[in-house]
């Protein structure tokens, strides 16, 4: 694994980072704080921040509503991440969209979808617009293998490949689409990548759960897309440790397959391997987590004490300069 | 009469009708081995096995599709689209083929489906997961259209509609699940098409459907304080319009007002009103009222979304602006 | 002025977007090769390029979202979906994404995207492509809904629409593309959301909109010969509704009929028949009627279609019945 | 190819019958008698002449808006048709379906459906009904190559094998969807069938344009449908001779390809083979020609004298029993 200090610890905080502010997240739920459907992406962390690390600034990323540690991963600021989810003034969308509906176009994040499949072609749209301006940023789609059976996902690849837009079909196959097992729902079976081939799209599969494989895994996907043009899928293998959403009984599975997982927890592993390594220092690793604490509770009080959003704004951005009866 | 809350109501109909008839089954998302989206179809899987308790991959066309084709295969399906905003992925198949294929093929077929769906705002779910889209379906030849707003209604409703021969859509308010009732030990049913006066009154006619009957009542109380006694009819089935209970009840009162969910423009209440003053502008001491959802796309922060949606107070300062009273 | 059909009118309108701004492209189904399956886009391919003039895959869904997606990246797409009634397969795209991302981002995006379609039936084509769906756009916040009657108009509001910087809904009637009317020479526009007088008269108020307004103008002439003299207003745009323009002209003459090609249930006509009861009581003679389709799928057999759909003489015979006059 | 003198005769008369009866039906569109859309299948007779030879009269066909050639392969009374076609009451539809949708339940023809790919999943239906009620009879499904980048195919086509359903998947390929190329539309490329191992379907492919070829791969197709339960996606490689529709200038192809499969017109070769072959005599063609225009000429002279549909059967079959106003 050839990284050097700097990325280690980066990589490290930016996946802490995630879990302390999605435990915090969970926390600010159960205290009714939070309303509405919140997805955690407890377990998933490597995903998030191994594929960011590949990206370029100016690249578009798009994500589904489990989207809190692909905005974190892209640098987008707890405190009004955190904020939206308790829907203040101050959160991205002055809370009005919530968990689930994360923006910043300031760094290409087109969004947080709540329509499982439906934000698939619209990233065919974004790699449209880059390839017809001839600018060579890509767009980049994460997604969960229960999008994987709706049509829209066909239709998306279709048309990318098709066109040879610059797509990464970034795949998070975490096993489950809520309660239902991926070996339920896709006929094609538990390794999904194998499907590209219908639309003679480049495929590959990498470990969600090691950050490192994610990361070299992205980067050769995202080098072929800028080099040929076309669309990539890359799926990569992790697991959620917690509910689909926080009110879920997991009835569905059992907590041994669980353990199993979180014996591959991609923080525990990534970190002892970087100390092994000499990468990371006892002392850098108590750094990182007071620094990471410090930033979660440094956004819970930013969101807690922000305003409410004004009665007016509820009639803001509907359309354009609108403000209906 | 025991007590039992809507969700065990409409649990209640779907199991006798799956004891009764083999021909009678449930395909939906995550109504089996997670026991149910809204808990409605818990313990399902255990009692009636998998053939009859389909776990579906997430495929709202294609749900509503096989539904359609195994009805023309002679079974009694019922679908469960876990919320009507993801009806808008399978419009094509209720509006093009379920509601029109007995007329297309001059009564060769029928299809007898119900399609039972999560419908409403108010629990903060954010602009794509909070919509009242029966409204639409109830414009539609060839479709049912039943939004039952009590466990009375609700078990009543569902037996006929499952009776019934033609597609039905029985849309559930999400936050009705846990409203209690008295549901009779001898069998009934509660005939489609038919309204009902949930409460008697001479001055005004409130008309809703769903929770808004409950916020209508609500209303209604306020009013009686004031000394204006409110009759409250409940549609129950929005296609067919029961249009003879409505129409009466405004001929004793002279006086109407609508209330939905939907946002106002193009609402059901557009069609009430319209029909009311239609039938019985004689009788009308001043125009038919229209209290419904301001026209947003639905927020997340909580308050926001309250003030996007009908409530007793907004009724009651609407009566008072329209009426004088 | 030059005489055009309405047909050519709306190429004009296209073909001046594409020269005047290279972010303007067509996306549909056999625009290009096949030469547009209503010819509206004859010859483009030539002229513009397979960049700028793009056959799609029959992917409806992904046609709409890629739409959106090269919106956000800083397009101004035309998406053409062949008829009306295959918009059902995007209904998600349409309703959940282009019309709320931009309140769901606070405004941090916008959909600009023109979706030209093809509304209506009489053709002879059956129930499942003869449906006016346009009035359930116009119920939509967030949307735009255009439905042009005459050249003219399809011109000036083209230009309006691909102006517009949120998504509009441009429905053209099939039966209309033939219609000739004069355009002038220099360059003007229709504004959105405005309605206009089309006959004025002192007796009546009849409002329609597409080629139901032609189906009026024919009733006022008849109406004319009995010394009945008819309003004419043409809502031009759906959503928003221009309702000053209907309640002046209603205040004027005391009554109103509404045409509509839509099944009557639930229709645009309920919301204007609603609204000017609302706005106009005191000024109302009777009833506000409502004349539209009849409630039953569109048959194949010409002299049943015709039947199913509101003409001259069903809009007199209705009015003689209602006002006896 | 092992054919006796009965079957040989049966389906050259059969696919004459075809060709005749589309030569027939876009005479009577010219002059007006038929109306709305016309798909001749005029080129491709073999594809349903064999399929259909290979099934069981229990088994289910569903099929698109080009249906008349499935329609008559099936054994459907070319009167009735015919006076489909023509919109007469003694029509399969009583005039109200028209030449897209045909259906005929008696021989298990589910329709004639309109909306490219939306009778996929119907077809998943019917066999989801049949393997429900433990039948052994299977649901053929044919559509086109256009339909295969539908959503709706992707979503049928996992289910069916995800659930192992009795379906044949039944894709003519005729290289264009209206005036697009497969190639132009299908990123996998001009045969499709491939396709089929992202759902880990079995899958093959034929020559549409040899009826012994097809009946042959159908044969193989039904016997491992019926032996091991899953569904299979078959592809039979074929051509109209004709416009997509009968108006169609054909401008996206050149007459070089047309002429070029005409040589391979599938009656012309069969008929030449049978001769070779001794299968079918001078006098045997010579009778087969008399008794295919007999019957041509027989069903226009039945639709022609046949009654217009009565006024009432405007509002008949919407629903049960339903008379609408
Ligand atoms: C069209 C649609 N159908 C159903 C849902 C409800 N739903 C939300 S998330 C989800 C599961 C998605 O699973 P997956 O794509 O694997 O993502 P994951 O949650 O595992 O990250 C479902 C069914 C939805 N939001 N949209
Ligand atoms: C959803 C939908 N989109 C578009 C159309 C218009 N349309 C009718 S047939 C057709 C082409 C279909 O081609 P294919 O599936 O190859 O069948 P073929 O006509 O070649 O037999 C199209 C685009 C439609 N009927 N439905
Ligand atoms: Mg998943
Ligand atoms: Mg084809």
């Amino acid at each position: 694994m050839d990284l050097d200090y700097a990325q280690a610890s980066a990589f490290y905080e930016q996946m802490l980072l995630i879990r302390r502010f999605e435990e915090q997240s969970g926390r600010l739920y159960m205290a009714g704080k939070i309303r509405g459907f919140l997805h955690l992406y407890i377990g998933q962390e490597a995903v998030a921040v191994g594929a960011m690390s590949a990206l370029r600034s100016d690249d578009y990323i798009i994500t589904h509503y489990r989207d809190h540690g692909h905005a974190l991963a892209r640098g987008m600021d707890p405190n009004i991440v955190m904020a939206e989810l308790l829907g203040k003034a101050t959160g991205s969308s002055g809370g009005k969209g919530g968990s689930m509906h994360l923006f910043d176009v300031s760094r290409g994040l087109m969004g947080g979808h709540a329509i499982v499949g439906a934000h698939l072609p619209i990233a065919v749209g974004l790699a449209l617009s880059a390839k017809y301006k001839g600018e060579d940023r890509i767009a980049v789609c994460f997604f969960g293998d229960g999008a994987v059976n709706q049509g829209e996902f066909h239709e998306a690849l279709n048309m990318a490949s098709l066109w040879e837009l610059p797509v990464l079909f970034f795949l998070e196959n975490n096993l489950y689409g809520m309660g239902t097992h991926v070996e339920k729902a896709h006929a094609g079976g538990r390794d999904i990548f194998h499907g590209a081939d219908a639309y003679r799209m480049p495929a590959l599969q990498v470990d969600g759960m090691d950050i490192v494989d994610v990361r070299e895994g992205t980067m050769r996907a995202v080098e072929r897309i800028r080099s040929q043009g076309g669309p990539v899928l890359l799926e990569a293998m992790t697991y959620r440790f917690v509910g689909h959403s926080v009110q879920d009984p997991e009835a569905y599975r059992d907590s041994a397959e669980v353990d199993e997982y979180r014996e591959r927890d991609p923080l525990v592993t990534f970190k002892d391997r970087c100390m092994k390594q000499g990468l990371i220092s006892e002392d850098e690793a108590a750094r990182i987590e007071d620094s990471v604490n410090d930033a979660v509770a440094e956004a819970t009080r930013f969101a807690e004490e922000s305003q409410e959003p004004s009665p007016e704004s509820l009639y803001d951005n509907v359309i354009d300069a609108s403000s209906t009866e | 009469m025991p007590e039992m809350n809507l969700r065990d109501a409409v649990s209640m109909g779907l199991r006798e009708a799956l004891d009764a008839d083999d021909r009678v089954f449930i395909l939906g998302e995550d109504i089996g081995e997670f026991k149910g989206p809204y808990a409605v179809t818990n313990g399902f899987l255990e009692q009636y096995g998998a053939e009859r308790i389909i776990d579906s991959p997430i495929s709202e066309a294609a749900m509503v599709g096989a539904g359609i084709g195994s009805a023309l295969g002679g079974l009694r399906p019922i679908i469960e689209i876990m919320t009507i905003n993801f009806m808008l992925l399978a419009m094509d198949q209720v509006v093009n083929h379920a509601a029109k294929l007995r007329y297309m093929s001059n009564g060769q077929i029928k299809v007898p489906m119900v399609i039972r769906t999560v419908t409403g705002g108010g629990g903060q779910l954010g602009a794509t997961h909070s919509q009242s889209l029966e409204v639409w379906f109830a414009t539609v030849p060839g479709l049912t259209v039943v939004a039952p707003s009590d466990p009375y209604d609700a078990l009543g409703l569902i037996r006929s509609s499952i009776e019934d021969d033609d597609p039905v859509i029985f849309a559930e308010h999400a936050l009705l699940y846990r409203i209690k009732g008295e549901v009779p030990d001898r069998h009934y049913t509660v005939p489609l098409g038919m309204a009902k006066v949930k409460r008697h009154g001479t001055d005004i006619t409130l008309v809703a459907y769903s929770r808004m009957v409950h916020v209508a009542l609500e209303a209604a109380e306020v009013l009686a304080e004031r000394g204006v006694d409110a009759e409250v009819v409940d549609l129950r089935t929005l296609r067919p319009l029961d249009k003879e209970t409505v129409v009466d009840s405004v001929r004793r009162t002279g006086k109407a007002v609508v209330v939905e969910e939907f946002w106002r423009t193009g609402g059901l209440a557009a069609e009430v009103a319209s029909t009311i003053q239609e039938e019985a502008f004689d009788y009308l001491d001043g125009p038919v009222g229209r209290v419904g959802g301001v026209e947003v796309p639905a927020p997340y922060n909580g308050t926001l979304e309250a003030a996007a949606l009908p409530n007793a107070a907004r009724v009651v300062k609407y009566i008072e602006d329209l009426y004088g009273i």
